[in-house]
C-alpha cells in the first residue's frame, strides 16, 4: 500500500523528531509513502486570514498534485496542514462554482477524490490492525493526551472525533499499554497563534497545560502536532521562567510512543532531539 | 337546463373604481345558461344577502356566483344565504374580484376583462356543481388519555366532570409523572406531592374514569368518533385484585440494587417495587427484566410471603380492544441526557447532576430525605453551580428551541438550596433569564436578592475535577467577557427538555404529524394549538413542547373542552368536500382497479378497501373506498389515480377541467 | 364498360405519373426509413416502389380518414348555429400503385357505408378517386388474397390495374369511365398489348371461406373463441391497418362558444367499444371481442352485406404483436 | 430448453399449476406467447433470444386467471413485472409459479418469492444497453429538434393503444383515455391528441416502468415510445435512486415521497 | 411583438398561495392582469394533465403554486406534487416542450408581495419568450391539413 504524504513545512523543519518517527514505524510495519512531487505551503495560519481564495487555493494544488499523481490516500502528520486540506476539500465540494474558480487559479484540474488522514486516522487504520502481534516493550506509562485545536475540529467537517473531549489518542496510547489520565486540558490552547509573536502568552496558557498534566501524574505529555510539541516542549524554559516552576514532564509525539512500544531505538524515532529530555523509555 | 344568477358586488368602490361592475354583469348576462346577472354595492350586506335570496326564487336558480371578494372571507355567508333561499349551499361559488382584481390591478379595460374571466370561469365551474349533504358520522362517547401525568390528570378529571367516560393508559406502573418527582414548584415553592396526590387519588376513585397503569397503545384504527384502539397491558406479576398492596413482598425481596427510576437513579429499589409512596394504584409490579426468578428459575420469595396469594409469576400481557371517540395525548417529556456534552463531565463524575437529579436531592420524600448532600461522598455541598441551557439553545451541539422551564427551576433549585444550606454558595450560569410568566420574575428577582445567588451571564466551556473538586470554567459576559473559574462542590445542569422516548413511535400509531424534535404538532400554531392534523386527536401538556404546570394543566382543560365539544353532539357534521370513489353496476363495481396507489399518499388513512363477493361468498373485486369521517379533501389522491376513478366533491375532474377551458376560450 | 388492354412501357410509367402528379394528388407507395412501404402524397417517381408487398398501414384513409370533421357549430345565449363541411373541396385523388386486395377494399367500404343511408362524406371521398392499381409480382406467408375470392391479379376496385410482364414492361388493363379518361389523356403513352407474360405471384389458398362462414353459424358458443384468443392482448392494431374495418366513434369537442363533431376510427378490440352507460358490457372479454371481429367479417356481412369483410391482404397477421393470425386462424375454424 | 420443457410437464402433470405460459413458435416461424394446459403440448414450449415478449401482461387478463395457477416462462423483466403487479394488488404470489429464466437462457430454481427478490437483486435493473444509447442520443439534441423528433414519430400514431396492452403495468380496466366527462385526451388521432396521450401513458409509467421495451415492440407503426418511459425510469433512479419492480412490498415512487426530494427549479 | 398581452393560467392551493394571493390584494400590491387564478384545496389535486389542457386551450404560460414544503394543509400534498412535477418536467424537456413557461413556486399565505413578484416576473418572461406557438400550431393542425398531407 502507498499512501502520499505531505509533509508540510514542520516535519522538514522544526519537527523533523515527528517526520522521523513517522517513517520509522511505517517501515516497520512496511507501509510505504510517496511524498507529494512539487508540494506548497498549505497556507496555515496566515492565508485564510487575508484572502479566501488564496487559503483555498494552495491546499487545492497540493490535493490536485496528489491526484496527478495517483495518490489515493494522503497522510498529512501536521494537524495545521491537515486542517487546511479537510477544509479546502469541504468547501469545493459545497461550491462546483468556487471549484471552478479555484482550478484557472491552480491552472489545474482538482476532482477532490484524495481521502485525506491524519496521523490518527492513519494509526487507527493501518497500524492499529497488526499493532498487537508488534509490541514488545509495552509503554506502561501514565500520560495525558493532548489534541490541540485543529486535530479534531471543525468537528462537522471532520466527523471523526468528537470536538470535546475527544478520545481517539487516549485509545490509541491505552493500545500500546499506556494509562491515560482524566485531563480536562486535551483541547485547551497552547497559544500557537501567538508563537512567534507573543511568547509571554505561550508560556502562560502552555504552562497551564503542562502543569495539570504533571498534577495528575503523567509521566509524559502524547501529542499529535507539531506546533503542539514546539509550544509544550521547545518553549519549556520559558514556561518554567514564566511560571517559576520546574516542570520536568516529556512532551512526546504518539508515533514516537509506538515506535518505543515496538521496541525502536529512541534516536530511531527522534527522540533524542527534544529540547526536554525524555527519560522514559 | 343550468340557471346560474350572478351578482356582481362594488364593495363600495373597492371593486368599481377598478373595474366596471355594469360591464361585467351585462357580458356575463349575455352567456349560455344565465338566467339572472346584477351588480350591488354590497352584496354582504343584508339587502345584498336578500337581492339573492329573492332572485334564487324569481329566476327559480340552479346555481349562484356571488363575484366580490375572496371566498375565504365570504363564502360562509353566501353558501348561507343561498340555503336560506332554498338553494342547496354547495350550488354557489364565489369569483374573486377584489383581493385577486381589482385591488392588484389599475382601472383600465384589461382589468375589467380579467374580472369578466373570473366570473366566466365559476359560472362555467358553478354549472357543474352538485347538491351536497353535511356528512354525519356517529360518535363514540369515552375518551382516551394517554398519558398520566399532570397534564392527562386534569384532562382526564375535567372529561369526567362533563359525565363521559374516560380511559386513562399510563405506560409505568403509577401516574403522576414528573411532576411528582418534583421537590416544590415554582413560583410559589409550595410541595408538589401535596398538590398533586389529591388529584391522583380523584382519578383512582372517579366512577367515569377506568385506569390501565403498566400499559401502552399497541394500535389505533378509524377516525374522530371511531377510533379502535389496541392496548398492551403489560403483566404486572400480580392479582391487583388479590393485593392488598400491604407492601410485605417489596420489604423482603432479595434483590434491591436496582436503580430506582422515580429517584433518577439516586436510590434502589427491590425488583418487585411501587414506584413511590403515594403512588396510584399501590400495588407492585415485577420488573422482569431484575427479577432473579425471571433470571435464573428460581426465587419466589414474594409469593411464599405475599398473604393473599396475589403473585403471579406467569402472568401474560393483555390486549385490550377498546372503542374510544375522542383520544388526549399528554404523554409529556424527557430530559436530554447530557452525555453529548462531554466536557461539562455528566455521567463521568458523581457529583455533576441534572435538574430532575437535583429534584430528588432536595425533596423530603427523596433518597436525602430533603438534605442536599452530594452523591459522591454525602457531604453537603458549600458551593453550588447550577448551568442553565445544558443544551437548550444550541443548535451546534444541543437543540435550537428554548426549553422554557429550566430558567424557573434553576432559579427554584437555588433558592431551595440557599434555604436548606444558609451558608453555602449558588452560582447560576445563564445566557438570558426567561422568566416570563405570573410572578414569575419576581421569583427570579427573589433568588437573586434575598436569596443571594450570584448570576453569571455566561457560558459554562469546561467543567473537570481536580483534586476532589470540580472547576466550573466559564466566562462572564456582563465583565467584558471575563473569564471566570469556579471551585465547586457539585454542579447541577438544567439539561434540555425533549420529546419522551418512544414519542414518535406513538405518533405514527397514531398517524399525527410531529415536528423534527419529535415533539407532536398542533393543528395550526396560533388559532389551534390543542388539536392535531388528525381529526379526533387533541394536545396536553409537554408532549407538544416543553411546558411549565400551569400551561400544561391549562392546555389539558382546553383539550378536555375540546372532547366535551365533540362528544356533545351524537353525531358529527362535517363539510362533504371530501374524495369518493366511483361505482358502477356490477361486474364492474367501480372503475377503481384497486392498485391502492391511493392509499400511500393519503395522508389520512381515509382509504379503506371494499370487497365486492360473489352470491357463493368469494371476492371477485377488491376496490378502493373512502372513508368520509377521516378524508380532508386535499384531493392528492384523486391527482394520482390513473384510471380517474377518484374524484373530489367541490373540486371535481370536470370542474377543474371546466375552469380551465372557461379561462381561456371565448364566449 | 368492356376491359381494354394495352402496353405501357416501364420509361412512360414516369411520364403517367409524373403528368398526373402535376396537377392532382397522386398516393403512392414508398419505402420509409423503417424499411416499410407506407404511403405519401406526390413523392417522387424515383422513391415510388413497384416491388413492396404490403405497406403497414391500408389505403383506406383516403375514403376514410382516421380523423374527419362532421360540422362545426357556434353557440350563443340562444341558439346554436352549424357550419357544414364544404364536401367540394375534396380533392381528386389518384391511388397509384396500390395492389388489388387493397383496391377490392374499397368495395367492401362502400357496401358498409352505402349498406341503406349513403355516407356523404365517404361516397364523395370516393367520386374523387381514381384507383392505379399494381398486380401482385411477389407476395408472402401472410398473403391469403386467394382463400377470400381474390387474387393478385383481381381488378376489383381498380380503375386501371397495372400488371408487370416479363419483358420489364406494364399492361395495363383500363376497366371504368374514369381510367380511360387517364388514358385518353395521354394517349402517347400507351401501346397496343402484344400478347406477352405477364409476372403475376401466385397465393396459395388456404382455406375455403364458404366454408368458415357455414361453420360460423353454429359456432358463436364454441370453445375455439377462449383457447385461441388467450393471447391476443387487445390493441386495436389489427382494426387499424386492416382495409375493410370501418368502425368510428362519434366525439364533439367544445372550447367555449365554438366546438366540432368528428368522428375518428374505432375497433372492436377495445373493451370501451360496447361498454353501456350504465357499466354493462356485453363483449366483457377479449375473447368475446376476437369471435366478433371473425364473426363480423366473414358471417355478419356475408349475411347483410352480401360481402365478404376480408380482402386477404394479412396486414392484421403480419402487423399483430401477438402473432394472431387470422389466415391460421380460419384454417383451424373450417376444421371445427 | 429441455429443462424447462420437463418442469413445465411436471406441473402440469403433479397438477401444480392448470397453465404454463411461454414461448412458441407459430406456423410462419414468429414467436408467440403459449398457453399450455396439456402436459403433452408442452414440447413445443421454447426459449431463444427471440423469445422477447412481456408475458406478465396475461397475469392481470380475465380469462388467463380463469384457468387456474399459471406457471409463467420469466426473464427478468417479467419478474420484474410480476413484483410490481404483486406489489400493487393485482395478483397475489401464490396464484403463480415463477419459471425464472436468466439471462443466458438457463432455468433458474425460483423457489418463493425472496428467491425471485433474490435474483432481482442481483440483477442489473437499468435501461438496455441498446436503449441507452439511443437515450443519450436524444438527450444530446436541442429543445427544438428534441420537439421536432417527438412531432414526427408522434404523428406517426393511429391510437391503437398497442404500446397499453402489450405493458403489464397498463392493467387499468379503465384507461384515462376512456374517460370523457371530462374528455382528457383527445380521442383524435392527430399530432397534438397523441402527444397528450403518449405523454400521459409516460407519465402512469412513472417509477412503474420495469423497461422491458414492450411498447415500442408492439407499436405496429414503430414510435420508439418505450424511450419516452425509459427515459423517466432513468429519471426515477437519478432522483429517487429507486428501480422498479425489486420488492413486493414498494411502493410506487410517485405515491410516496421524503420531505428533502431535491429540484432545481421551484422557486 | 409589444402589444402581446399573453395568458398565464396560475393553479395555485388554497391554503397558502391562494391565501398570499388575498394578501397581496389586502396590501394593494399591484401586479401584472394576465394571470388568472384556479383555487385548488392542494398542490397535490393538480393533475399534470391540466397543465396541457392550459397550454391546448391556448394559454401562454402557467404558474402552479402551493405552500412551502413542510407547511402543506394537509401534510404531505405538496411532496407528492413535487415529485410529480419532477418527473413531469423531466418528460417535458426530454420531448422538447418548453418548461420555461411554467414557473413553480411556492408562496406562502404570509407572502403576498412575493405573490406579486412570482407573477410579474413570470410575465415578463412570457412577454419575452412571446406567443406559445409551436404549441398552438399542434392544437390546431387541422384533421383536413393531415389527410391532405398524408
Amino acid at each position: 500500500m502507498k499512501f502520499g504524504i505531505y509533509p508540510g513545512c514542520s516535519l522538514t523543519g522544526s519537527a523533523r523528531d515527528y517526520n522521523e518517527s513517522v517513517f520509522a514505524i511505517a517501515e516497520a510495519f512496511g507501509l510505504e509513502f510517496t511524498q507529494i512531487p512539487d508540494w506548497n505551503c498549505c497556507g496555515a495560519t496566515a492565508a485564510h486570514n487575508l484572502n479566501k481564495e488564496l487559503s483555498l487555493a494552495l491546499p487545492a494544488r497540493i490535493l490536485a498534485l496528489a491526484e496527478k499523481n495517483g495518490l489515493e490516500e494522503i497522510i498529512v502528520p501536521c494537524a495545521a496542514c491537515y486542517s487546511r486540506l479537510v477544509v479546502t476539500q469541504h468547501e469545493l465540494k459545497k461550491d462546483p462554482e468556487l471549484k471552478n474558480r479555484i482550478c484557472e487559479v491552480i491552472e489545474m484540474d482538482y476532482r477532490g477524490t484524495s481521502v485525506i488522514l491524519n496521523v490518527i486516522e492513519w494509526i487507527d487504520k493501518y497500524i492499529i490492525p497488526k499493532l498487537e502481534e508488534k509490541i514488545v516493550k509495552p509503554f506502561n506509562h501514565k500520560v495525558a493526551c493532548y489534541y490541540g485545536c485543529l486535530l479534531v475540529r471543525p468537528d462537522k467537517i471532520l466527523n471523526y472525533d468528537r470536538a470535546e473531549d475527544p478520545q481517539t489518542l487516549d485509545i490509541v496510547m491505552s493500545k500500546i499499554g499506556a494509562a491515560p489520565v482524566d485531563y480536562p486540558f486535551k483541547t485547551e490552547c497552547c497559544g500557537a497563534g501567538l508563537s512567534i509573536s507573543r511568547t509571554d502568552i505561550v508560556s502562560k496558557l502552555s504552562g497551564k497545560i503542562i502543569e495539570d498534566a504533571e498534577h495528575r501524574g503523567a509521566e509524559a505529555i502524547i501529542v499529535a502536532c507539531p506546533m503542539c510539541h514546539s509550544n509544550l516542549d521547545m518553549r519549556r524554559p520559558d514556561i518554567n521562567k514564566y511560571w517559576k516552576a520546574k516542570y520536568k514532564i516529556p512532551v512526546i509525539f504518539v508515533t514516537q510512543a509506538i515506535g518505543l512500544a515496538i521496541g525502536l531505538p529512541a534516536e530511531k524515532v527522534g527522540l533524542k532531539r527534544h529540547f526536554v529530555e525524555v527519560k522514559i523509555s | 337546463m343550468a340557471r346560474i344568477g350572478v351578482f356582481v358586488c362594488h364593495c363600495g368602490e373597492n371593486i368599481s373604481a377598478t373595474v366596471d361592475c355594469g360591464k361585467v354583469a351585462e357580458t356575463i348576462g349575455n352567456l349560455k345558461h344565465v338566467a339572472y346577472s346584477t351588480e350591488y354595492k354590497y352584496m354582504c350586506s343584508d339587502p345584498g344577502q336578500t337581492l339573492i335570496k329573492d332572485a334564487i326564487k324569481e329566476h327559480n336558480l340552479t346555481g349562484v356566483v356571488v363575484s366580490a371578494c375572496s371566498p375565504r372571507m365570504h363564502e360562509p355567508t353566501f353558501r348561507k344565504a343561498c340555503a336560506e333561499g332554498g338553494l342547496n349551499p354547495f350550488l354557489c361559488e364565489m369569483a374573486n374580484l377584489r383581493e385577486h382584481c381589482s385591488w392588484v390591478h389599475e382601472k383600465n379595460e384589461l382589468t375589467t376583462e380579467k374580472a369578466i374571466d373570473i366570473v366566466r370561469t365559476q359560472v362555467e365551474k358553478v354549472k357543474l356543481n352538485s347538491a351536497l349533504q353535511p356528512i354525519k358520522v356517529p360518535v363514540t362517547k369515552t375518551a382516551m388519555v394517554i398519558g398520566g401525568g399532570i397534564a392527562g390528570i386534569q384532562s382526564a378529571l375535567d372529561i369526567a366532570n362533563t359525565g363521559h367516560k374516560v380511559i386513562m393508559i399510563e405506560r409505568s406502573p403509577s401516574i403522576g409523572g414528573h411532576m411528582s418527582q418534583l421537590s416544590e414548584t415554582f413560583p410559589t415553592l409550595d410541595c408538589s406531592q401535596c398538590i398533586l396526590t389529591p388529584r391522583m387519588v380523584e382519578v383512582a376513585q372517579h366512577p367515569n374514569i377506568t385506569l390501565y397503569t403498566y400499559a401502552e397503545v399497541e394500535s389505533v384504527e378509524g377516525f374522530i368518533g371511531n377510533f379502535k384502539v389496541k392496548v398492551r397491558k403489560k403483566a404486572k406479576s400480580l392479582d391487583e385484585k388479590a393485593c392488598t398492596g400491604c407492601g410485605l413482598c417489596t420489604t423482603k425481596c432479595p434483590q434491591k440494587k436496582i436503580p430506582n427510576e422515580f429517584e433518577q437513579g439516586m436510590g434502589m429499589r427491590p425488583a418487585i417495587y411501587v414506584p413511590f409512596p403515594q403512588a396510584v394504584p399501590n400495588r407492585p409490579v415485577i420488573d422482569r427484566e431484575n427479577c432473579t426468578y425471571y433470571i435464573k428459575g428460581k426465587c419466589k420469595i414474594c409469593e411464599i410471603v405475599c398473604p393473599t396469594k396475589a403473585i403471579r409469576f406467569d402472568q401474560p400481557d393483555e390486549i385490550l380492544e377498546l372503542e374510544i371517540g375522542a383520544i388526549v395525548v399528554a404523554t409529556g417529556f424527557d430530559i436530554k441526557h447530557a452525555d453529548f456534552f462531554p466536557e461539562y463531565g455528566h455521567g463521568r463524575y458523581k457529583d455533576i447532576i441534572d435538574g430532575l437529579q437535583f429534584e430528588r436531592l432536595a425533596s423530603a420524600s427523596g433518597p436525602t430525605a430533603g438534605v442536599i448532600k452530594r452523591p459522591s461522598d454525602g457531604e453537603i455541598p458549600k458551593n453550588i453551580v447550577f448551568i442553565a441551557c445544558a443544551g437548550s439553545r444550541d443548535p451546534a451541539k444541543g437543540i435550537a428551541y428554548c426549553s422554557k422551564i429550566c430558567c424557573m427551576y434553576t432559579a427554584k433549585h437555588a433558592m431551595l438550596y440557599k434555604h436548606k444550606v444558609h451558608e453555602g454558595k449558588a452560582h447560576v450560569f445563564y445566557m438570558d433569564i426567561r422568566s416570563g410568566g405570573k410572578n414569575y420574575d419576581e421569583f427570579v428577582r427573589r433568588a437573586i436578592e434575598e436569596d443571594h445567588v450570584n448570576y453569571i451571564r455566561g457560558r459554562v466551556s469546561t467543567v473537570f475535577e481536580r483534586d476532589g473538586k470540580l472547576i466550573v470554567k466559564g466566562v462572564d459576559t456582563l465583565l467584558g467577557a471575563q473569564q471566570v473559574e469556579i471551585v465547586a462542590d457539585m454542579v447541577v445542569l438544567a439539561t434540555a427538555g425533549v420529546a419522551s422516548s418512544g414519542a414518535e413511535d406513538l405518533a405514527q400509531k397514531l398517524h399525527v404529524s410531529y415536528d423534527s424534535h419529535k415533539f407532536f404538532a398542533e393543528a395550526h400554531p396560533k388559532l389551534k394549538p390543542v388539536e392535531t392534523n388528525t381529526a379526533g386527536i387533541f394536545l396536553a401538556g409537554a408532549c407538544q413542547n416543553p411546558k411549565d404546570i400551569p400551561d400544561a394543566v391549562s392546555q389539558a382543560s382546553g383539550a378536555a373542552v375540546k372532547v366535551a365539544a365533540l362528544f356533545s353532539q351524537s353525531e358529527l357534521t362535517r363539510e362533504p368536500l371530501v374524495a369518493i370513489v366511483n361505482r358502477t353496476s356490477p361486474p364492474t363495481y367501480s372503475t377503481c382497479v384497486g392498485c391502492f396507489m391511493c392509499q400511500s399518499v393519503c395522508p389520512y388513512q381515509a382509504i379503506e378497501r371494499e370487497e365486492f363477493k360473489a352470491r357463493d361468498g368469494k371476492v371477485v373485486k377488491t376496490v378502493a373506498k373512502i372513508n368520509e369521517g377521516l378524508c380532508q379533501g386535499c384531493g392528492t389522491c384523486v391527482a394520482l389515480c390513473r384510471s380517474k376513478s377518484i374524484d373530489l366533491l367541490g373540486y371535481s375532474n370536470t370542474q377543474v377541467y371546466a375552469e380551465v377551458v372557461a379561462l381561456l376560450n371565448e364566449y | 364498360m368492356e376491359t381494354i388492354r394495352k402496353l405501357i412501357r416501364k420509361q412512360s410509367l414516369e411520364k403517367l405519373y409524373n403528368n398526373l402528379a402535376a396537377n392532382r394528388k397522386v398516393y403512392a407507395p414508398v419505402i420509409a426509413a423503417d424499411k416499410k412501404a407506407e404511403y405519401k402524397y406526390n413523392p417522387g417517381f424515383a422513391d415510388v416502389t413497384f416491388d413492396h408487398i404490403r405497406s403497414t398501414l391500408s389505403v383506406k384513409n383516403i375514403v376514410f380518414p382516421k380523423v374527419e370533421n362532421l360540422f362545426f357549430y357556434e353557440n350563443s345565449k340562444t341558439e346554436s348555429t352549424i357550419t357544414d363541411i364544404d364536401l367540394d373541396k375534396i380533392p381528386e385523388v389518384v391511388l397509384w400503385g396500390a395492389h388489388p386486395c387493397d383496391n377490392a377494399a374499397f368495395d367492401t367500404l362502400r357496401s358498409i357505408f352505402c349498406w341503406d343511408t349513403k355516407d356523404e362524406f365517404f361516397s364523395r371521398r370516393l367520386e374523387k378517386l381514381t384507383v392505379i392499381g399494381l398486380g401482385c409480382h411477389s407476395s408472402d406467408e401472410y398473403c391469403f388474397c386467394t382463400s377470400v375470392g381474390l387474387s393478385p391479379s383481381s381488378s376489383r376496385g381498380s380503375d386501371i390495374l397495372l400488371t408487370k410482364l416479363q419483358t420489364g414492361d406494364y399492361q395495363a388493363e383500363i376497366l371504368t369511365a374514369k381510367g380511360n379518361e387517364i388514358v385518353s389523356s395521354f394517349p402517347d403513352l400507351f401501346e397496343p398489348l402484344t400478347d406477352e407474360k405477364v409476372d403475376i405471384t401466385e397465393v396459395k389458398q388456404k382455406f375455403s371461406h364458404k366454408q368458415v362462414t357455414e361453420k360460423l353459424a353454429g359456432a358463436f358458443e364454441h370453445e375455439f373463441w377462449i383457447a385461441n384468443s388467450l393471447r391476443c392482448i387487445g390493441c386495436g392494431a389489427c382494426a387499424y391497418v386492416c382495409p375493410t374495418c370501418a368502425c368510428f366513434d362519434i366525439q364533439d369537442e367544445t372550447k367555449g362558444k365554438n366546438g366540432k363533431r368528428y368522428r375518428s376510427w374505432d375497433s372492436c378490440g377495445f373493451g370501451l367499444f360496447t361498454l353501456h352507460t350504465s357499466g354493462h358490457n356485453p363483449r366483457h372479454v377479449q375473447s368475446q371481442r376476437w369471435r366478433q371481429r371473425i364473426m363480423h367479417k366473414f358471417s355478419y356481412m356475408p349475411d347483410r352485406n352480401e360481402s365478404l369483410g376480408c380482402v386477404g391482404c394479412g396486414r392484421c397477421s403480419s402487423g399483430c404483436p401477438v402473432d394472431m393470425n387470422i389466415a391460421e386462424q380460419l384454417e383451424a375454424l373450417q376444421n371445427i | 430448453m429441455d429443462n424447462l420443457i420437463l418442469r413445465a410437464k411436471e406441473l402440469l402433470e403433479n397438477k401444480t399449476v392448470q397453465v404454463v405460459i411461454g414461448y412458441e413458435a407459430g406456423p410462419t416461424g414468429v414467436v408467440r406467447p403459449a398457453f399450455i394446459s396439456d402436459p403433452a403440448n408442452a414440447d413445443s414450449l421454447i426459449y431463444d433470444e427471440r423469445c422477447v415478449q412481456n408475458l406478465a401482461v396475461y397475469l392481470t387478463k380475465p380469462e388467463v386467471k380463469h384457468l387456474g395457477r399459471i406457471a409463467i416462462v420469466s426473464s427478468l423483466p417479467v419478474m420484474r413485472s410480476i413484483m410490481m403487479l404483486i406489489s400493487e394488488q393485482q395478483i397475489s404470489y401464490d396464484e403463480i409459479v415463477v419459471l425464472g429464466i436468466s439471462a443466458d437462457g438457463v432455468l433458474l430454481d425460483i423457489a418463493d418469492l425472496s428467491v425471485m427478490q433474490g435474483y432481482i437483486d442481483k440483477s442489473d435493473l437499468s435501461n438496455p444497453v441498446k436503449y441507452k444509447e439511443l437515450l443519450a442520443e436524444l438527450k444530446k439534441l436541442t429543445p427544438a429538434e428534441k420537439f421536432e423528433y417527438w412531432q414526427k414519430e408522434l404523428s406517426k400514431c393511429i391510437k391503437c393503444y398497442a404500446c397499453r396492452q402489450a405493458c403489464p403495468m397498463c392493467y387499468c380496466t379503465r384507461c384515462t383515455v376512456e374517460v370523457n366527462q371530462p374528455q382528457w385526451i383527445s380521442v383524435q388521432s392527430n399530432a397534438h391528441g397523441n402527444m397528450e396521450w403518449h405523454i400521459l401513458r409516460a407519465m402512469h409509467l412513472a417509477g412503474r416502468c420495469i423497461s422491458c421495451g414492450e411498447c415500442g415492440r408492439a407499436c405496429p407503426v414503430g414510435i420508439p415510445c418505450h424511450l419516452l418511459t425509459m427515459h423517466l425510469t432513468d429519471q426515477v433512479y437519478n432522483y429517487f435512486k429507486v428501480y422498479a419492480g425489486t420488492s413486493e412490498k414498494m411502493n410506487s415512487v410517485m405515491s410516496t415521497y421524503e420531505p428533502n426530494d431535491k429540484e432545481s427549479f421551484i422557486v | 411583438m409589444s402589444d402581446f398581452e399573453p395568458k398565464i393560467v396560475a393553479f395555485v392551493c388554497n391554503w397558502c398561495t391562494y391565501a398570499g394571493a388575498d394578501l397581496t390584494g389586502t396590501s394593494r400590491i399591484k401586479y401584472a392582469s394576465n394571470v388568472k387564478i384556479i383555487r385548488f384545496p392542494c398542490t397535490g389535486r393538480i393533475d399534470f394533465m391540466l397543465l396541457l389542457k392550459a397550454f391546448s386551450n391556448g394559454a401562454d404560460g402557467i404558474i402552479v403554486s402551493g405552500c412551502h414544503p413542510n407547511d402543506c394543509h394537509y401534510t404531505s400534498g405538496n411532496f407528492h406534487a413535487k415529485r410529480r412535477w419532477i418527473m413531469f418536467k423531466e418528460l417535458m424537456d426530454f420531448m422538447g416542450i418548453d418548461m420555461s413557461r411554467i414557473t413553480f413556486s411556492w408562496v406562502s399565505a404570509a407572502e403576498g408581495a412575493r405573490w406579486a413578484e412570482v407573477v410579474n416576473t413570470t410575465v415578463t418572461r412570457i412577454r419575452e419568450l412571446g406567443p406559445y406557438v409551436s404549441y398552438k400550431e399542434l392544437v390546431n393542425k387541422s384533421v383536413e391539413e393531415e389527410v391532405k398531407n398524408g
